[in-house]
């Protein structure tokens, strides 16, 4: 695939100064509008689901685009190979692989609680049960106070 | 196109030419190679170096252990020397083993390239590992290490007072280097294949040093932030996994084998590669289900960045975690099925040489079987309850580290030694080390499976508590001793080889892959001219090899060459 | 093996190095090596996003009082700054590529200058009165000077965390800033002196992904940081 | 039906846990030793027939098998599956402790267990529990990660600084079981161990009911001297050697201590009973006041058989001390 493709000239691809710029333009715009989200409340908007986690999701899906945007344009991945475009992906991808740990933290409350709630006493269900030298545990008993 | 016709007329006969060896004897031509033959031949050295650090402290543990209440060192001593084991055999001898010394030497030789992709870079990445290296022992020196291989917060970052920060950052260090090393062979195989080399031409080895990159690439820089943040906890009084601060100590963990797992497919991954050449060559056969023992690695590199939560089924992570982390274990169970039988199957109808690198390529199927069927015990929760931090999993993971991939690592030196160096090595010495390996190996870490089964814990170094466990301690530091002799062997007979050894030709295994179309060893540039693949892979011919014994009629040819003379 | 062996044609170019055959096979080579350098840094700063997140989803309430002692106006300069100086950039490598070498210096040395405002704004502003008021790990003094009593009912072990988090990471990249700047220094250098090695546009262009890879980092900072929900 | 008799290489089976363990540990091992010594049988038989030179049809080799991948990919994931189902079964209910049981809560530090039960009676590096009832044990962390073994009972759960953790487990032989430690947790991981001693439901009963006391019936006086020094785990800090959390006390008697405040006094009795219940007295020098106060733990009895046992130390080669006392009640 490599070695055998002779071409003349090698041209990579330029992407003019006006796409970068009106790039720029947008990136601030959203910049402006991450900032405007955060002093805006989406509890109203979104119903039931609590305002942080609202503003959570606005602000990350905006800073999302921007990131799509830088790559693919300033970092002209849009233009690349898609050998490089696999490699893009495949970089954002393993953040994926994170994501099992929540069902960690996710559900560590869910287990039993390690707590204090099984405070029982001692039953004894069988006091006749053997006891394996009647007569150590009394000597044991009388020879020393414990404290 | 048979064998028997393999590309030995397109050489030129090697008369006293120009290799990569003898092109330029300086210091310095070596220190600034940029070749990635002599910057193989560099790894082999200090991988060998720290193998025999390493094994040196493995012999000091067993002789220790013989007693419940140790011999010669205080509990701190044999802390350190158990910790400094297994950095060292991880961090710089095992995972650099395959790939930075035969991957380096072979990834551009089998692609018929001229060197890989970032020539000074791969350089580079040396230099980095020896740093990296140097501070590893510079922090042994300096009182070494207690916290096992593992660092383990809060234990490395609060309470150990002894040199973990410049071990850290040795272990970060060399993550570089492996990453410097992945980033060429990921580049290298995708754009410098010769015409006609497919991807289904590649050799499988090619394909699983690809797999082991990507893992590589996305695995290494993790450990390399948890490193970091450990090396700030101690140095910069950060806190970030320090329980005082409601920081998560089982957080760490999740970050450390987050990379420590996928690392253990960075090690066996290669190996598997290797086996892949060794089994066909010497079978004389196509691996059998090329595709599957292919795709078969790229899913072990998926799978494993899903499983490392099974090193933490009894750490506190929570219950529902361990179920999802058990099922995806046994999953990866199935790629490494598939290439186990695929080797097998590969024999049938061959035409089978059992030398040294065959006797290794079989011990490395039964040493590996063993191993990733114990990884089962393990991966199942409930019964890796009562086995996790014992010796059974310390037998697991020799079974798999050494029983695989270092009878892959030796294999794979025995098969490339003609070409690297162009010398044969001492065949009966190659069997016999062969098997006291495969002996010796089995005779020490059988019993720790029993032991480990009867609830001896790891990183003890008095068991007086369980004073019974003593027998089976006494009989794996038997088997070291065996293990040992068969390890030191091939250093004194493949040094012997490079002088006293008999000259090899091109291709004295008649083995398919272009590394094989040129001399032994290689010149400087490999190829004198770009190759063009036209056959499958692996195009052998079991039936008219049958008719030849290519060691001997190559030993024969030498030989009437000299008496003529 | 069947192989027959042809010649190298093009392999004179002194432009091509010599493992490489054509210069189309080299640059595609460089740029794909610095994407999956690229990767192991996405990983690498992922790595640090997920302990973040992880100690966020816990401790939302008292981060959330933490993160008003830092100034979001400040942050929001320095991503003006690094908006534009990727800005530069990208313009750089467009001229790099056609050759333009004046024009390519000039938008290189903006970059550089806003790179350095960047740090300016970042260790002036921002790290230096946290210093004088104890909230650096390693010069703690926990409640120290805190802008509203609110903070008083923070758990020091928490703030500790918050801040540690914050140097760790705001740190990892202003190093990563401070790479680039040294890069950016070298390259223009290189490119007054007729460096044969910055003949091609390559080293500008790879240097390009690198600081827009930073900028993209940036980019998830400042609202993680400077701008948390209540 | 799955009990077996005590064999050298199965751990003995002393909770509910431990026979339907084995049961799985041992199918694994069989499906392990199939696949082993089957692929290994293959390698032989094809190393045999078809070695060079053999006379062996070599004909038409296959290159690939599509039905047999799939059958060697899927037979062994169903068997996975079924190891994995039987587990996940066995593993929710390890972790899951029945209502009724009986809660100790277990503080691990460097490097000794800390036990306390129901009515507040202490243990240290020993566990009584009654044979027949669930025990719970909710366990933290001091400093470092320990974990919690009883190979016996087959349970282990890591301990963690910050955060309780839990295990359960259902005694059902009285005897004498190994406590590990198997955290990698500093020096002496190693010997942060003692026993698990199980005994009657009765005798636990007791035992309780005298605060925990249980010296041998007509033991000597250094005897007792020898279970108080383990009960108190004394040994922690005073070992073989001086160690920086305390100095030896191996043949102290009668030697000249140095103090802090340059005085100096011989080791006589009188200065051992006031090392043992007021340590701040008089600090050793190069030590700090991490010795605790005993004065009202130990009562005069017991301090001079603290002190005729610690005479003894200085007669073995090796301390009595290291010596764990082996089931004082079986
Ligand atoms: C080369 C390194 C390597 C490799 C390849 C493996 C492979 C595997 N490992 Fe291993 N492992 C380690 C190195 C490795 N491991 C190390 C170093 C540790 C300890 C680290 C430490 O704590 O210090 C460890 C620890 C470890 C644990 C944690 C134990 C504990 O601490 O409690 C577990 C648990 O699941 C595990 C499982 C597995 C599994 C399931 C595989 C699988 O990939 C194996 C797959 C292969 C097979 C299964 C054999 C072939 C298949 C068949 C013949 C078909 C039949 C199969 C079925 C019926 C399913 N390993
Ligand atoms: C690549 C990895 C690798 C390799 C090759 C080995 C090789 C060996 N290991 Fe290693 N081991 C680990 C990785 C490895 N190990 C890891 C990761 C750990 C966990 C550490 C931790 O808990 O943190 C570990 C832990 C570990 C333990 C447990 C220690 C403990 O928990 O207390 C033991 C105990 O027997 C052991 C033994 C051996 C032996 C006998 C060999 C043998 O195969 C070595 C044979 C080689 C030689 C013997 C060298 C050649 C001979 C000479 C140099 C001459 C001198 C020889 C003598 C003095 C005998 N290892
Ligand atoms: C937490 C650690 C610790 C424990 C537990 C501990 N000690 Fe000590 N002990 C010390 C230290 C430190 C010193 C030296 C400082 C001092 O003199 O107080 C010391 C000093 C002594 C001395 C004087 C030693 C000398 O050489 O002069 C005696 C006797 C002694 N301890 C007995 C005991 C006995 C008996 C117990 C158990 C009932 C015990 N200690 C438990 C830490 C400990
Ligand atoms: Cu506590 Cu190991
Ligand atoms: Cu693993």
């Amino acid at each position: 695939m490599s070695h055998d493709t002779h071409s003349e000239e090698y041209h990579p691809h330029v992407a003019p100064i006006s796409t970068y710029f009106k790039l720029l333009i947008v990136l601030m715009l959203l910049m402006g509008l991450t900032i405007f989200a955060y002093n805006f409340d989406f509890t109203q908007m979104f119903g039931e689901v609590p305002g942080t986690f609202a503003n959570n999701i606005v602000a990350m899906m905006i800073a999302c685009t921007k990131a799509t945007l830088v790559i693919m344009i300033f970092m002209g991945v849009k233009w690349a190979s898609k050998l490089v475009k696999m490699y893009v992906f495949l970089g954002f991808a393993g953040l994926g692989f994170f994501a099992i740990t929540f069902s960690d933290y996710g559900t560590r409350h869910m287990e039993t609680e390690p707590g204090w709630e099984g405070q029982k006493q001692l039953k004894i269900t069988n006091v006749n049960a053997p006891v394996v030298d009647e007569e150590a545990v009394q000597r044991a008993t009388v020879g020393d106070g414990g404290h | 196109m048979s064998a028997t016709s393999v590309g030995i007329p397109d050489v030129p006969k090697p008369k006293e030419e120009k290799n990569y060896l003898n092109n330029g004897n300086t210091i310095a031509s070596w220190l600034l190679t940029t070749d990635h033959k002599r910057i193989a031949i560099l790894y082999l050295i200090s991988v060998s170096f720290f193998f025999l650090v390493g094994g040196t402290a493995a012999g000091l543990v067993r002789l220790e252990l013989t007693s419940p209440r140790g011999i010669f060192f205080e509990n701190e001593t044999y802390n350190k020397i158990f910790s400094l084991h297994g950095i060292i055999m991880v961090f710089f001898f095992l995972i650099p083993a395959i790939p930075a010394v035969i991957g380096n030497f072979l990834v551009p030789l089998m692609c018929g390239a001229r060197d890989l992709a970032f020539p000074r870079m791969n350089l580079l990445s040396w230099y980095v590992f020896i740093s990296g290296g140097f501070l590893a022992v510079l922090a042994m020196l300096l009182g070494g290490v207690d916290t096992g291989w593992t660092f383990y917060t809060p234990y490395s970052s609060l309470y150990s007072n002894t040199q973990v920060t410049l071990a850290v950052f040795g272990g970060f260090l060399a993550g570089f280097s492996s990453i410097f090393t992945g980033i060429n062979f990921i580049v290298t195989i995708h754009k410098m294949r010769a015409p006609g080399l497919t991807w289904f031409r590649l050799p499988l080895f090619l394909w699983a040093q690809y797999a082991t990159s990507v893992i590589i690439i996305l695995g290494t820089p993790v450990i390399a932030i948890t490193l970091l943040l450990l090396f700030a906890e101690r140095v910069l009084k950060l806190g970030v996994f320090s329980p005082e601060l409601g920081g998560d100590p089982v957080l760490f963990q999740h970050m450390f084998w987050f990379y420590s797992h996928p690392a253990v497919y960075i090690m066996i991954l290669p190996a598997m590669g290797v086996t892949n050449e060794i089994i066909s060559c010497f079978s004389r056969r196509r691996v059998f289900g090329y595709s599957f023992v292919a795709f078969s690695s790229l899913a072990i590199a998926g799978l494993g960045f899903l499983v490392w939560g099974h090193h933490m089924f009894v750490s506190g992570q929570s219950m529902y975690q361990g179920l999802v982390f058990s099922i995806i274990t046994f999953l990866v169970a199935v790629p490494s099925a598939i290439k186990i039988f695929n080797w097998v199957a590969t024999m049938y109808k061959g035409s089978i040489r059992l030398q040294t690198p065959m006797w290794y390529g079989m011990g490395f199927i039964g040493l590996f079987l063993v191993g990733g069927l114990t990884g089962l015990f393990l991966s199942s929760m409930a019964s890796d309850v009562h086995l996790h931090d014992t010796y059974f999993v310390v037998a697991h993971f020799h079974y798999v580290m050494v029983g695989g991939t270092i009878m892959g690592y030796m294999g794979g030196l025995h098969m490339w030694w003609p070409k690297m160096t162009g010398r044969m090595y001492p065949e009966f010495l190659g069997q016999l080390s062969a098997m006291l390996v495969f002996v010796g190996f089995n005779m020490t870490f059988i019993p720790q499976f029993i032991v480990g089964y009867l609830g001896m814990p790891r990183r003890y170094h008095y068991y007086y508590l369980a004073p019974e466990f003593q027998v089976y301690n006494i009989m794996s530091t038997l088997g070291t001793t065996v293990l040992g002799i068969g390890y030191i062997l091939p250093v004194f007979y493949l040094l012997w080889s490079l002088k006293y050894g008999r000259k090899a030709g091109p291709n004295p295994w008649h083995a398919w892959g272009l590394e094989w179309t040129t001399a032994s060893p290689p010149p400087t540039f490999n190829f004198a001219t770009v190759p063009i693949v036209t056959s499958e892979a692996y195009d052998y011919d079991a039936v008219s090899d049958e008719q030849h014994d290519f060691l001997r009629e190559e030993e024969d040819a030498a030989k009437a060459a000299e008496g003529k003379e | 093996m069947a192989s027959t062996h042809v010649d190298s044609t093009s392999h004179h170019d002194p432009e091509v190095y010599h493992q490489f055959e054509t210069l189309e096979q080299q640059n595609d080579s460089y740029i794909v090596g610095m994407w999956t350098f690229l990767v192991t840094e996405i990983m690498f700063f992922g790595g640090m996003f997920f302990i973040y997140i992880i100690y966020r989803w816990s401790n939302q309430d008292m981060f959330y009082r933490l993160h008003t002692e830092l100034s979001w106006p400040l942050g929001a300069l320095n991503t003006v700054i690094l908006l534009l100086s990727s800005f530069t950039m990208a313009c750089a490598v467009h001229h790099a590529t056609l050759k333009n070498r004046k024009p390519q210096q000039i938008f290189m040395g903006l970059t550089a200058l806003l790179a350095s405002g960047f740090l300016v704004v970042k260790l002036a502003f921002e790290w230096y009165p946290k210093w004088q008021h104890g909230h650096m790990p390693w010069y703690w003094d926990w409640p120290g000077h805190v802008s509203s009593p609110d903070l008083l009912q923070v758990p020091g072990g928490t703030a500790k965390m918050f801040y540690s988090l914050y140097f760790a990471m705001t740190g990892l990249h202003g190093i990563h800033v401070l790479i680039g700047i040294i890069c950016i220094v070298i390259l223009m250098y290189l490119t007054k002196i007729k460096s044969i090695l910055v003949d091609s546009f390559l080293p500008t262009e790879m240097f390009g992904l690198y600081w827009h890879f930073v900028d993209l980092v940036w980019i998830f900072l400042f609202p993680l940081f400077y701008l948390m929900p209540k | 039906m799955w009990n077996v008799p005590h064999l050298p290489f199965i751990p003995e089976q002393a909770s509910t846990f431990a026979v339907e363990y084995d049961l799985m540990y041992w199918t694994i091992m069989a499906l392990t030793i199939f696949f082993t010594v089957g692929t290994c049988a293959f390698i032989a038989f094809f190393v045999a027939k078809y070695h060079h030179g053999s006379k062996a049809d070599r004909s038409n080799p296959p290159a690939a098998n599509h039905l047999l991948e799939i059958a060697w990919s899927v037979i062994p994931l169903l068997m996975a599956l079924v190891i994995f189902a039987w587990n996940a079964d066995f593993y929710v209910r390890m972790r899951m402790p029945p209502k009724e049981s009986m809660n100790i809560f277990v503080v691990g530090k460097q490097w000794m267990w800390h036990l306390q039960h129901p009515n507040g009676v202490r243990e240290n590096n020993r566990l009584t529990v009654p044979v027949g009832v669930p025990i719970k044990l909710t366990m933290i962390s001091q400093d470092v990660l320990h974990s919690f073994y009883v190979p016996q009972f087959r349970v282990k759960q890591d301990v963690i600084p910050g955060r309780y953790t839990m295990l359960w487990f259902q005694a059902t032989k009285i005897g004498t079981f190994n406590l590990f430690c198997t955290e990698y947790c500093g020096t002496q991981h190693s010997e942060m161990g003692g026993y698990v001693r199980v005994v009657s439901q009765a005798d636990y009963a007791k035992w309780l009911a005298n605060g925990g006391d249980d010296t041998l019936p007509n033991a000597s006086p250094v005897e007792l001297g020898k279970a108080l020094w383990d009960r108190y785990s004394c040994g922690n800090c005073h070992g073989v050697k001086d160690t920086e959390r305390g100095p030896s006390l191996i043949g102290m008697f009668g030697k000249k201590r140095e103090f802090t405040d340059g005085t100096s006094a011989e080791a006589d009795q009188v200065y051992v009973r006031d090392a043992v219940l007021y340590p701040y007295r008089k600090i050793l020098k190069g030590y700090d006041q991490t010795m605790p106060e005993y004065s009202d733990l130990l009562n005069e009895d017991q301090v001079i058989q603290l002190s005729l046992y610690m005479k003894t130390m200085g007669e073995t080669e090796k301390p009595a001390a290291l010596t764990p006392v082996q089931g004082t009640n079986r």
